[in-house]
């Protein structure tokens, strides 16, 4: 009995390594630390009613964020890693396997569970607030798609200690993903965490359309509207026409594995480069999803700090959304190497480097901007700034990679993972954190110390530049990706060194943003926010930091661009608007579906990771009732605020004056 | 406290950084292997290259010059003289330019990039007065089989070949995809179970060159890599012989120890099965597969028993050979 | 018309057609899926021919389905639903003939 | 351009936007998605179509049958068009009736497509057989998944029906699923071109 039971757990749990036998260890003592603490302090109560069963866009946006960051610091421990295991030749720091299984959970990991759902959390915190909206379209969906997105992560992340993590890479390319090379459950924990994430992301994209087209405030035409919304809105087009592909491609690939399919496999007809083609037909679109909304950022963070409206308005809108159409017409760019033949690749070296330039004429406006503006230099806009540098150089090497018969000699080499890590830190992480800062007093109602913040900026900048310059050089010198070791004789070692270092001057960087964040709650008295820290242009910046509840008290007229600022400067010559009437105000009531369905989700999804139908069939049925429970039962899903309870809010937050 | 000393601190040090960050890339010791081609291919690629990044720094550098110097001059600061327009947010004329420009070199650059395209397309032979020889490659798990079929002989992780003659490299796979790819040659092309790719190299340069796998194809991957000894035509004979001559023999059986997973030595055979790469690129048909409605829209012809082996490796050759190039066009009505 | 539902959301999706724009869509349909069937069985055309009537008819009654049955054209404002599916149908096109056109040079021996 | 606010029809409330309006189009958007879903089914079968690896290929479908699930399924298109003209004449009775036979159409037409694919796994067509028949089973299976889910969704609210009569939350539900149905059928219909016309002509 005994012996069975340790030869289960040895399959279960994976062994072996101190590191993680370290990394259970305290993942267990987190675990009861955490439990703990919300039972002596009676805190369950609080979680549930507050947090778990949220349907506020807000909170639920806070959420994300919270999870993205924990999601970064894994991600980063996992580069730090790999840095570590490729500073020097011969390192035996990572056994090669495990060195494959770290850079598969890092690239995955880094795109799906941090950028998405940070930008997803910025999302929600802003696009309601700017275009004075007083939630998303569908807020128990938007509650849905974080917990799915959450308990999606965590399934993603229980392959650390339980069964193994993938290792085929950030794509699981087959045939190597499939049964016959990867026998164990990584591939299906990779699979599921990122289905029932990506069911949730789907969601998300349909919600912010809907809310974006539907609920603007009167007289926000589309014209009017902040360039950050804007972004969101090109974003979730891409959302939505790329997800359904992702779904298909990774069910594929499941019923591959767990139904004796033969859809990429190599026996029986089934055709592996199928997988490429199909997995790069999201993959692509979905570096331009998690860009977009960067650059939406960027255009309200420079304009707000060069004190001027934003230039070419009209041609970043028209630019942002050819670039959500066009990035459905490049995949290919991804394998020029497969020998697809020249017609093909010629096709798609042209319509990628299309790209380039509706991303300059964004480069172009921005520059624009700030010319003839009046810049100050606090954080968001620090961020914004270093992007632009940053985002040339990614877009110079992007071009280059295009080249379909040059990419012969990059594919695959260091000057790719150099290319996408200045798009993906220099554009994409970059311009999160500008918004981050950006929007953090708006979230909690005060500002974090400037300071420490510069401290991270700075190191997180020349760390990149140390870290991913040297990265090109490398390519050119021949260096292929995802190598667990190489030899002295190759040349690589000086630059890998200096490469590593430059991963850890970022790692310090992370810990001086952890310090600042702290920093920020320890004295969040003396660094209370104003509703407008910042002098700023769109509406959020309109109503108190943080937002009460219902966002508006009364849903302003808007009349202008920069709405905020135009409102602000004829206060100045005295014309203020006539106040309107508070009204209750309509709410969704709190749901704990949304939790309970991605718990069963969890569950199911675990089953099939195994192939145990004692999970897979309780979950699913889980979901079904839940489902049925929402459709039957959700009459009276919502209430009202009344009239006085609106003004006493108000009076509270804003010292007496409505 | 004063904040302009910090700046530049800050500044003073990224410039230092990046100093000797360039410093490492040009000085430590490693080879700009893509810039150092040894054969018409590779140095055709290195051209193109060239072009095209000079074509986008045009307009990339400038950009990045106007950045700077836009922010050091529009910094607010106590008795600034640059001019402040809050409400100027468009111009007919500079939109055209920002537009007019990146359209302007991305033409440039498509057209540049179409035509090497079709030149350099991997399975087209090159010019040459020398007859080619043929290598056959399969990737494995994880270390390089090459044979070949004129000398009868076959090698594993090392790669002989006479410089001055243009090699046809026929490649497929005996395992997870991979990607062959000899930096001083000329770029890589993906090895493919149950396709036969063609890749057309040659040397230039008598020497001994770095070769890999760039594609990951599981656990020892980064042992997948080989040396490319480029020599004259006399030292390939004579290396030929004596591989004939001092070597064992690749048995079938030999050939199914080699499949295993497992990191590989360099080795040399005095011989090779027959037809052993035909049969790992049609290792997967099924016999009697013939389709009876084959043949409509764009198919490979389908494989049947009645087919040489041979032939089956020639036709399912994605961009293959000329005869696969021509059945293409005929698939494709 | 629903007139006497004094609910505030009676604009928007009810003039939904009548009972004969549902039976000249039904009429319709039926009579698209016929031609394709009889064409085929009886094979009565060569292949191109035979494939172009499949695909025409088929593209016919899908339009028919969105007129006829799923009123596409109802509502007032900009037709969101409209620009949505013409988008989609854009990169339904690209998914399909990409594919195609990519995968028929990396066809494995099968 | 949009104000949706603009009007709204409680008058006491700006924030307040049509519930059923924006559930009409959220599900349209959701249809559209689906669309997606299918298009990358039918690229994977395109793709993968002359692949049978020596196994049975198109010449094992059978026809009659599916030239019978095709007429089910286009009537029931059109019952669950009438059904929704019952509602909007505020007829619960009739709507019921109708929503009835369009669910009896739609468990026919599954009936059919099960016994289609018994039929075939015992003449050794099976899912596994190919990649073919992979690419075979998944697309047509995925439509028949998604029929089923509809007939349990119309299910479930002729119960709401049933209970709570046609309000406006019901009636906006209704019109979603017949969206949804004649969707169904649009879908259908390519799959008989592409799958079953297109594989034996
Ligand atoms: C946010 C992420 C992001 C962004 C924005 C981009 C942007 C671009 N990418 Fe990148 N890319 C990735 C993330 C990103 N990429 C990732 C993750 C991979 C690899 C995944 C993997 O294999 O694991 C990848 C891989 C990748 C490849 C595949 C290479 C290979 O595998 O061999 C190619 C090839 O064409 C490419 C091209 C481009 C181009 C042309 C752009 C363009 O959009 C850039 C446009 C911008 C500019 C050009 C700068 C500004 C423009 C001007 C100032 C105007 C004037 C300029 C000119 C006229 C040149 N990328
Ligand atoms: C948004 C996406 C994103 C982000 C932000 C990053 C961030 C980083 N990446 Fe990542 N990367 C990818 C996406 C991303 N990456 C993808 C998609 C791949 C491809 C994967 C594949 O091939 O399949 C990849 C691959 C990849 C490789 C190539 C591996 C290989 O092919 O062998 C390398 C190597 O240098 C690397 C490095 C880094 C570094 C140093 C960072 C740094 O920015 C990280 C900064 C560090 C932190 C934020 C950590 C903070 C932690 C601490 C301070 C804790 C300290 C404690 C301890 C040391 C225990 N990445
Ligand atoms: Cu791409």
């Amino acid at each position: 009995m005994l012996d069975r039971l340790i030869e289960f757990a040895q399959f279960f749990f994976v062994t072996g390594d101190p590191l993680i036998y370290g990394a259970m260890v305290s993942i267990a003592l987190a675990t009861i630390a955490i439990l703990f603490v919300l039972t002596y302090f009676k805190k369950w109560g609080w979680l549930w009613k507050n947090w778990l069963t949220t349907v506020d866009h807000k909170k639920v946006g806070i959420m994300y964020i919270l999870a993205s960051i924990l999601m970064l610091f894994r991600g980063g421990v996992d580069a730090l890693m790999m840095r570590a295991q490729i500073a020097l030749p011969d390192i035996n720091f990572l056994h090669p396997e495990h060195y494959n299984q770290v850079f598969t959970t890092h690239g995955t990991i880094m795109i799906l569970f941090m950028a998405m759902p940070l930008m997803f959390g910025l999302f929600n915190i802003a696009v309601p607030l700017q275009i004075g909206a007083r939630d998303v379209a569908f807020p128990f969906l938007n509650a849905l798609s974080f917990w799915l997105f959450f308990m999606g992560a965590m399934l993603f992340n229980l392959s650390f200690i339980i069964g193994g993590s993938p290792d085929a890479g950030w794509l699981s390319y087959p045939p190597l993903s499939e049964l016959q090379y990867s026998p164990g459950v990584g591939q299906n924990f990779y699979i599921w965490g990122i289905q029932i994430s990506g069911i949730g992301s789907l969601a998300t994209g349909i919600n912010f359309i809907v809310t974006i087209i539907k609920m603007r405030a009167p007289g926000m035409t589309w014209m009017k509207m902040p360039m950050f919304t804007w972004s969101v809105f090109a974003s979730c087009i891409i959302i939505i026409f790329a997800f359904p592909i992702l779904t298909v491609t990774l069910a594929l690939l499941f019923l591959d594995r767990f139904g004796g399919g033969h859809f990429f496999t190599l026996d029986m007809g089934g055709n592996p480069m199928m997988y490429i083609n199909l997995i790069w037909m999201w993959g692509h679109p979905e570096v331009y999803i998690v860009v977009l909304p960067a650059f939406g950022i960027y255009s309200d963070v420079i304009s707000t700090f060069a004190k001027k409206r934003l230039f070419g308005y009209k041609s970043m809108v028209f630019a942002m959304l050819i670039i959500s159409v066009l990035s459905f017409f490049t995949w290919a760019h991804h394998f020029f190497t497969m020998g697809s033949g020249a017609d093909v690749n010629a096709f798609f070296a042209i319509s990628t480097m299309a790209i380039a330039i509706p991303t300059g004429v964004k480069v172009f406006n921005w520059l624009f901007t700030m010319y003839r503006g009046k810049l100050s230099f606090p954080t968001p806009m620090m961020w914004a700034i270093a992007f632009i540098p940053n985002f040339l150089i990614a877009g110079l090497t992007g071009v280059m990679l295009a080249v379909a018969p040059a990419d012969f000699q990059f594919h695959n080499s260091y000057f790719l993972i150099a290319h996408f890590h200045s798009a993906l830190i220099g554009g994409v992480v970059f311009g999160y954190f500008a918004g981050l800062y950006y929007w953090w007093p708006k979230m909690f109602g005060f500002s974090l110390p400037e300071n420490l913040g510069k401290w991270a900026f700075w190191f997180w900048n020349i760390g990149f530049y140390v870290c991913f310059l040297p990265q090109y050089s490398l390519g050119l010198m021949g260096m292929t990706r995802r190598i667990s070791t190489y030899g002295w004789d190759t040349g690589w070692a000086p630059l890998n060194f200096v490469s590593t270092i430059g991963a850890f001057l970022m790692g310090i960087a992370f810990l001086f943003q952890v310090a600042q964040i702290g920093m920020g709650i320890k004295h969040y008295r003396k660094l209370k926010a104003s509703g407008d820290p910042w002098d700023a242009r769109t509406l959020e910046w309109s109503i108190p930091s943080p937002a009460p509840e219902y966002n508006f008290a009364t849903i302003p007229q808007v009349t202008d661009r920069d709405e905020w600022w135009e409102e602000k400067e004829r206060r100045k010559q005295g014309i203020h608007k006539q106040e309107q009437p508070i009204e209750p105000i309509h709410m969704p009531k709190n749901s704990a579906i949304p939790f309970i369905m991605s718990v069963c989700w969890f569950v199911a999804g675990f089953g099939f990771v195994f192939g145990w139908l004692i999970f897979i069939i309780p979950g699913l049925l889980g979901v079904a009732a839940c489902m049925i429970a929402r459709s039957f039962y959700s009459y009276d899903a919502d209430y009202y605020i009344p009239v006085d309870e609106v003004k006493r809010t108000e009076a509270a937050i804003r010292g007496g004056s409505v | 406290m004063n904040k302009k000393p910090k700046a530049v601190i800050a500044l003073v040090l990224t410039v230092l950084t990046v100093a000797l960050i360039i410093w490492t890339c040009f000085f430590s010791g490693g080879s700009y292997w893509v810039f150092d081609s040894m054969g018409p291919i590779g140095q055709a690629q290195k051209e193109l290259i060239i072009i095209t990044t000079v074509l986008a720094s045009v307009v990339i550098l400038p950009v990045m010059v106007m950045t700077f110097v836009i922010i050091w001059r529009y910094r607010d600061r106590p008795g600034s003289k640059a001019k402040y327009k809050p409400h100027w947010d468009d111009s007919a004329k500079l939109e055209t330019i920002w537009w007019g420009i990146p359209i302007i070199i991305i033409i440039a650059i498509g057209i540049i990039t179409a035509k090497y395209t079709y030149d350099l397309e991997p399975s087209k032979p090159l010019a040459s007065a020398q007859k080619p020889i043929t290598i056959q490659v399969s990737s494995l798990d994880w270390k390089w089989l090459f044979m070949y079929p004129d000398e009868g002989i076959a090698t594993v992780n090392t790669l002989t070949i006479p410089e001055d003659v243009p090699v046809r490299f026929e490649l497929t796979s005996d395992a997870p995809m991979n990607s062959f790819w000899i930096p001083q040659l000329g770029g890589q092309i993906y090895t493919m179970s149950g396709m036969a790719m063609t890749l057309h190299l040659q040397a230039d340069h008598p020497g001994t060159y770095y070769g890999s796998g760039a594609n990951f194809s599981g656990e020892h991957f980064a042992q997948m890599r080989f040396d490319v000894n480029a020599v004259t035509s006399d030292q390939y004979n004579q290396w030929v012989q004596q591989a004939k001559q001092e070597n064992n023999p690749l048995t079938e059986d030999g050939y199914t120890a080699l499949a295993q997973p497992g990191v590989g030595q360099k080795t040399t055979y005095s011989a090779f099965p027959e037809g052993l790469f035909q049969r790992i690129v049609t290792k997967y048909v099924v016999e009697g597969s013939e389709n009876p409605h084959g043949g409509h829209g764009a198919h490979a012809p389908a494989v049947t028993e009645t087919a040489s082996a041979e032939a089956a490796a020639k036709t399912a050759s994605a961009a293959g050979s000329e005869e696969g190039q021509a059945s293409h066009s005929n698939a494709g009505h | 018309m629903a007139q006497h539902h004094t609910g505030a959301d009676s604009h928007g999706h009810e003039g939904h057609g009548s009972v004969k724009s549902y039976v000249i869509g039904f009429i319709l349909s039926i009579v698209l899926t016929i031609i394709p069937l009889v064409v085929v069985l009886n094979h009565m055309m060569g292949k191109t021919a035979t494939m172009v009537v499949i695909l025409v008819t088929a593209v016919l009654q899908f339009i028919v389905q969105l007129f006829f049955f799923m009123h596409i054209r109802e509502g007032d404002g900009p037709k969101w639903n409209v620009m949505t599916l013409i988008l989609g149908v854009v990169i339904l096109l690209t998914i399909v003939g990409g594919s195609i056109w990519i995968m028929t040079y990396n066809m494995v021996a099968h | 351009m949009a104000q949706a606010t603009s009007h709204h029809g409680h008058g006491h409330d700006h924030g307040h936007h049509d519930p059923q309006e924006l559930k009409m189009l959220g599900f349209w958007i959701f249809l559209v998605t689906d669309v997606i879903l299918f298009s990358t089914l039918f690229a994977t079968f395109a793709v993968l179509r002359n692949n049978t690896a020596g196994g049975p290929g198109p010449e094992i479908f059978n026809m009659t049958g599916v030239i019978l699930e095709t007429f089910l399924l286009l009537t029931s298109s059109f019952t669950s068009g009438i059904a929704v003209l019952a509602m909007n004449k505020g007829n619960l009775k009739q709507l019921l009736a109708w929503l009835v036979v369009t669910v009896l159409l739609g468990l026919g037409f599954l009936g059919l497509e099960i016994y289609e694919f018994v039929e075939m796994v015992h003449e050794g067509a099976t899912f596994m057989t190919s990649a073919y028949l992979s690419a075979f089973f998944t697309l047509v299976g995925t439509h028949g998944l998604h029929v089923s889910v509809g007939i349990c969704w119309m299910i479930g609210l002729m119960i709401q029906l049933k209970r709570r009569g046609i309000t406006d939350v019901t009636r906006g539900k209704i019109s979603a699923i017949s969206l949804y149905w004649h969707f169904l059928d649009a879908v259908w219909i390519f799959v008989l071109s592409v799958v079953y016309l297109m594989g034996v002509m």
